[in-house]
């Protein structure tokens, strides 16, 4: 979906519209987001300040007519996510190498913040973050679906996508076996659904739009 | 203009070089030998430029000196059919983006790595300048060619001003623009920015398109100054610009690196080989110190950086601060 | 055949290939005795790049190799004439005088930390400037006639229908250091240890694996073997040219490449390494024996690493790709 | 830091002692028979005298005459060049010799044209401009010191390989770099002799490269040996590739069948002439060459003229051709089997 790999079979449908994103340039330009699943190695460049880190994603928004970036602006962005995601130690110029889990998930969400996104995807959000952390992610998140942002948060801690998630799809080797409304759906249940579950033949009409 | 610290440490060594040559070495402070100091260097400088600019991405472009010669070729071949200046440098301006995009599109698109690509490209490069000119040199330009490589303006000679303007301004694509800024990211991660949004595979490209104009521009001056094109124009020039390069504190894992840096590390190379050969010393000793000092300098900056650790955990201890987490 | 269609096995199929073409365009390319001049004129070249497949192999690289083979060719050069020639003492200096060049290069790239092109970048103009100052340039030619008759012998004569073919002694350095470097790679605990830090540094650090000593040893057994080439090719040559090695780096570092070992580290190995080998040296003869004027060699030669290499990633980047794909449940 | 605090530390000592003995300089290296170069404190002419590159036999050769002549003659004599056959260090060399101001430069140019402009530039600077063994542009030299006239020597080394392998048949040609110029300048002109003298003489195959490695030589030599089996002759040039040449055919024990005639000095070439695997060594006697240089750049300095017939100590008499500029040091020598004894370069 966010154009690594093209799209062998099956369609994307964004507010309708039907798209095949061939690279991640242009999934960000469809108004995509992903925090991918290893913070380190592929969310995060590590030798580099989370200034650099928070803008990577809207450098064009940054420049001048010379299309030169505007040194002024990228701080200004930075500045507001780290104090919106409450950054903590609040050091522009830190590498973000230095900082704890938990710190260092928020800005790559920040990063994808910055470039407003239509649908944020998010992978395995809390793996590896101390609790307190941990909760405030979760309240970002519902934050940011709350003010209209389509989350698809993919997680194996089923505590966590019950709290979050409002529907839940369950897939087992590549298919949908399973797809519950959120109210008073037990772990049991999806338990069942993903060791037994036989393929769901299709999804109802509505499928993942947004 | 900041200077971090390496960059300090550099500009001391270089200061310190120029004093101790001035005191020592016979006429290092005369006229003409600044003068054809200042002659030398660019052909250097601009090699490490565009080496430089590829380090930083973590890859290496082992056959930019060679498409130097085989622009500097196709130019000398312009002129020589009798092509107007400009038609004839356009020509080799044409022959090294075919070439920067033959490494472009192999390294980024195939994914081969750098090295091992244009150790190939080297040979093939290598090999078509020796099949066009049957490793003959091909002279005979206008004299208003000579212009470029043999004219100054006031005391600074013409290359010289080619030398800083291309300076500036890889100085001003890398800090200051999109692609600049994308090269050190992907330098340093290449996933991470790749899964930012980052399109790699152009940017890449555009790296190897620009190691190859600055090959072009060198190629322009070698061919202006020594009035022929040759196959081993510049050859030599290969492992000095790596040099260069890393000595101004590139480094070669990719990420880091500054202008200022490689320009410093360019004038160090440049005074050493000059006083070196105004002493006297035979070439072969020449060769020795610039390995020597390329070394040196390198323990020189571990140990710095290694003090420098060292100081900042006694500091803490001292003041008993827990360390940080990390 | 199993081996077949692994990548060695790819290397190996390409080169049958190529030694068809060349046997049916020239019917001298066949024969005995060119394969053992062949043979002949690659010895040095192998052996030193099955020393590089191990610095490749730990995500290194060498290019002060050609320098220190001519710095260690000085030394016994001047050694032999002044001392004349003794084979165990002529034999130890070369490989000693390697193992401590090679050393120089492991502690600089262990203990400083720096990427090993750096370091050996640094090496390779100090060394080749003492070998070319020490010399001054000027050639040892007067060596001693015993070591002289040493590096003519032949192992064992082969019935030819011309006369016997003779395999030069030379060859028993090669075979000998290909079984040596081949066992260690596979079976000792060293050679794992190179995989490990090739692969993986941080996860080999975490199992205990000192990278520092991994990377100091194998630097020196580059130097050590470097040292022994330096040996075997001033006895094929019976001279000491203090620059003959100047540029020799990068094709042993083709050699290997084209052997198929990654030159990011992790996979290598002294079979495909003297494949590599094979293949430049078939490349190359075979270029001259069918009339190929001279200008087009380089061009062909580029062109053909440039190929096999991309070939390389290509099916690389395939074979990820099907690992990657889920088995989709029908 | 403390690398340059300890060459500062070092520098400043010495320079109170007038800068005569300066750090750097080694002692006893052979290319600098003198202390420091700057003219103006000393009265000894200083006369630079520069190879194509240091570090192979011939113009390690050329430059013991050079340095002997400069401790007989009493000038100061420097020797030195790029360490790579490189027309863009050759040029730093000489620019940092005008620097030096030194009263003389002797060249031998990696390309005539490359080297005009900087050779310009010392004839500007007051500096009296030779060049030597190879030929730099007409216009910048005041003399061309020649060990043989290029033409007759081409044409020489054909007759030589005609004479060991008879006026017909098949030969190659295997030269050190391609880029070599004086190499090419040679073969070229052997080449139109050949085509109008010995019509069915066949060259096989474009001149192979050996870049000046004998391995590279030895190793194109035993394929050619294959490649065209009823092959009769090897025309090598530089002093690296007939060794290669005749080792090959050495091994092969072609001796008989394939003529090798070459470049090369007699003291390397002495094992291969003993079993006639390399036919016969043409060269001249570098050192001679260097002496006469150094020589003749004296003779010019201090206002003698150089005559025609003139009789040189220790090189003999040399010819001047009817420009004035062009000196040809005398026939080239051919060193075979029973005479390269004699010689000791």
């Amino acid at each position: 979906m966010f154009g690594i790999e093209t799209a062998d079979e099956g369609e994307i449908r964004l507010h309708g519209r039907k798209i095949n994103p061939r690279s991640t340039t242009e999934a960000v330009r469809l108004g995509l987001a992903y925090v991918p699943e290893s913070r380190q190695t592929q969310g995060l460049v590590l030798t580099q300040s989370i200034t650099r880190n928070l803008s990577l994603s809207v450098l064009n928004r940054l420049t001048n007519k010379l299309r030169l970036i505007v040194r002024k602006k990228e701080r200004q962005l930075a500045e507001s996510f780290i104090s919106k995601l409450d950054i903590r130690p609040a050091l522009a110029d830190m590498q973000a190498g230095q900082l704890s889990g938990g710190n260092q998930q928020k800005v790559v969400i920040g990063k994808w913040l910055a470039s407003s996104p239509k649908v944020l995807i998010i992978d395995e959000p809390t793996n590896g973050i101390d609790i307190g952390a941990k909760t405030e992610i979760h309240k970002l998140l519902r934050q940011l679906a709350e003010s209209g942002m389509a989350i698809i948060m993919i997680s194996s801690e089923l505590p966590e996508i019950l709290s979050a998630c409002d529907r839940i799809l369950v897939m087992r080797r590549g298919r949908m076996v399973g797809e519950f409304v959120n109210d008073g759906v037990t772990q049991v249940d999806i338990m069942n659904k993903a060791l037994l579950g036989a393929p769901v033949s299709s999804l109802p009409e509505g499928g993942a739009s947004a | 203009m900041r200077f971090s610290l390496y960059e300090k440490v550099l500009l001391a060594v270089f200061l310190g070089l120029f004093g101790l040559f001035a005191l020592t070495a016979p006429n290092f402070l005369s006229e003409t030998n600044l003068k054809s100091m200042m002659v030398q260097m660019p052909e250097l400088g601009l090699i490490s430029l565009g080496m430089m600019v590829v380090i930083l991405t973590s890859g290496i472009d082992l056959s930019i000196t060679y498409i130097s010669s085989l622009s500097g070729i196709a130019v000398a071949w312009g002129l020589v059919q009798g092509w107007p200046v400009p038609l004839a440098i356009a020509a080799g301006a044409c022959t090294a983006l075919l070439c920067g995009l033959f490494n472009g599109f192999f390294i980024a698109r195939i994914g081969v790595s750098p090295i091992v690509l244009t150790l190939g490209s080297m040979l093939l490069f290598e090999g078509l300048a020796l099949r066009v000119t049957k490793g003959g040199s091909i002279s005979g330009f206008p004299e208003s060619y000579y212009v470029i490589g043999g004219s100054s303006v006031g005391p600074i000679p013409l290359p010289m001003l080619f030398f800083i303007a291309a300076a500036i301004v890889t100085s001003v694509l890398l800090n200051r623009t999109v692609w600049g800024r994308s090269a050190y990211m992907l330098g340093s991660n290449p996933t991470a920015a790749l899964y930012s949004g980052i399109p790699v595979r152009r940017v890449l490209i555009y790296v190897y398109l620009f190691s190859a104009l600055m090959a072009l521009i060198a190629a322009v001056i070698m061919t202006s100054r020594y009035n022929s094109g040759k196959v081993d124009y510049g050859s030599s020039y290969l492992l000095l610009s790596v040099a260069a390069v890393v000595l101004g504190g590139t480094s070669v894992r990719g990420g880091s690196g500054t202008v200022k840096g490689t320009v410093i590390g360019v004038c160090i190379f440049q005074i050493l080989s000059s006083a070196l050969n105004l002493y006297g010393l035979s070439p072969h000793i020449v060769n020795v110190m610039m390995g020597g000092i390329l070394i040196v300098v390198l323990v020189a900056n571990y140990l710095s950086e290694h003090i420098k650790h060292a100081l900042h955990d006694i500091g803490r201890v001292l003041t008993g601060k827990a360390s940080a987490s990390s | 055949m199993k081996w077949l269609n692994t990548k060695e096995g790819g290397i190996f199929l390409i080169l049958i290939a190529l030694s068809a073409v060349l046997a049916v365009r020239s019917p001298v390319f066949l024969t005995m005795e060119n394969m053992i001049d062949m043979l002949k004129t690659n010895v040095v070249l192998a052996m030193m790049a099955i020393g590089m497949t191990l610095v490749i192999v730990i995500g290194g690289i060498d290019v002060s190799v050609g320098a220190m083979t001519a710095l260690v060719s000085v030394l016994i050069g001047k050694w032999m004439v002044a001392f004349g020639y003794d084979l165990s003492v002529v034999l130890l200096m070369s490989v000693a005088g390697g193992a401590v060049l090679g050393a120089i290069n492991g502690w600089l790239i262990s203990k400083i930390r720096v990427h090993a092109i750096v370091v050996t970048l640094g090496t390779l103009s100090i060394y080749s400037g003492i070998a070319m100052y020490v010399t001054g340039g000027i050639w040892i030619n007067n060596l001693p006639q015993a070591f002289i008759d040493f590096g003519r012998q032949n192992l064992f004569g082969i019935p030819m229908s011309g006369g016997t073919l003779a395999i030069p002694i030379q060859v028993l350095f090669l075979v000998l250091v290909a079984a040596a470097t081949g066992y260690m790679l596979k079976h000792l605990r060293i050679g794992r240890m190179i995989y490990a830090v090739g692969g993986n540094p941080l996860s080999a650090e975490r199992a205990g694996i000192r990278q520092d000593r991994v990377q100091l040893f194998v630097y020196t057994y580059m130097g050590f073997l470097s040292g022994l080439a330096a040996f075997v090719h001033t006895s094929i040559y019976r001279q000491v040219d203090p620059s003959a090695f100047t540029g020799f780096e990068l094709q042993v570092i083709a050699a290997v490449v084209l052997g198929g070992a990654n030159i990011l580290g992790g996979s290598g190995s002294v079979t495909g390494t003297l494949l590599g080998v094979a293949l430049l040296a078939v490349i190359s003869n075979g270029l001259t024996l069918t009339h190929v004027p001279s200008f087009w060699h380089k061009v062909i030669i580029g062109l053909f690493i440039v190929t096999a290499v991309s070939f390389d990633i290509i099916q690389r980047k395939r074979r990820e790709r099907r690992l990657a794909k889920i088995d989709v449940l029908q | 830091m403390t690398f340059a605090l300890f060459l500062a530390a070092c520098g400043s000592n010495n320079s109170a002692g007038g800068g005569q003995d300066n750090p750097a300089e080694t002692a006893g290296s052979a290319n600098t028979s003198s202390s420091g170069g700057d003219s103006a404190a000393g009265d000894k002419l200083t006369i630079a005298v520069v190879p194509k590159l240091v570090g192979i036999p011939y113009f390690n050769a050329s430059e013991a005459g050079a340095v002997k002549a400069g401790e007989e003659l009493g000038v100061n004599v420097i020797y030195t060049g790029p360490t790579q056959a490189d027309a863009a260090q050759q040029v730093k060399v000489i620019e940092d010799l005008i620097s030096k101001q030194v009263d003389a430069i002797a060249v031998a140019p990696n390309d005539a044209a490359a080297l005009t402009p900087v050779l310009k530039k010392a004839k500007d600077a007051g500096i009296l401009v030779m060049d030597w063994d190879t030929h730099a542009d007409r216009s910048v030299v005041e003399l061309s010191v020649n060990q043989i006239d290029n033409q007759m020597f081409g044409e020489h080394i054909i007759d030589r390989l005609v004479e060991h392998m008879g006026d017909s048949g098949e030969y190659a040609i295997v030269t050190g770099g391609l880029s070599a110029s004086n190499l090419n300048t040679w073969i070229d002109f052997g080449q139109s002799y050949a085509k109008e003298k010995y019509p069915n003489l066949k060259l096989v195959t474009e001149r192979i490269p050996s870049d000046e490695k004998q391995q590279v030589a030895y190793q194109k030599t035993l394929e050619i040996l294959k490649a065209y089996p009823d092959l009769k002759g090897i025309a090598a040039y530089s002093t690296v590739a007939p060794l290669g040449a005749a080792q090959a055919v050495q091994e092969k024990g072609l001796q008989n069948t394939v003529a090798v005639v070459g470049t090369a000095l007699p003291t390397d070439s002495g094992p291969f002439l003993e079993d006639g695997s390399l036919d016969v060594a043409v060269l001249w006697d570098p050192a001679k060459l260097g002496y006469l240089t150094v020589y003749l750049a004296k003779e010019l300095l201090e206002g003698r003229a150089v005559t025609d017939g003139m009789d040189v100590p220790n090189v003999g008499k040399i010819t001047v051709a009817s420009d004035g500029i062009t000196v040809v040091m005398g026939p080239p020598s051919d060193f075979t089997k029973d005479n390269y004894k004699d010689f000791d370069f």
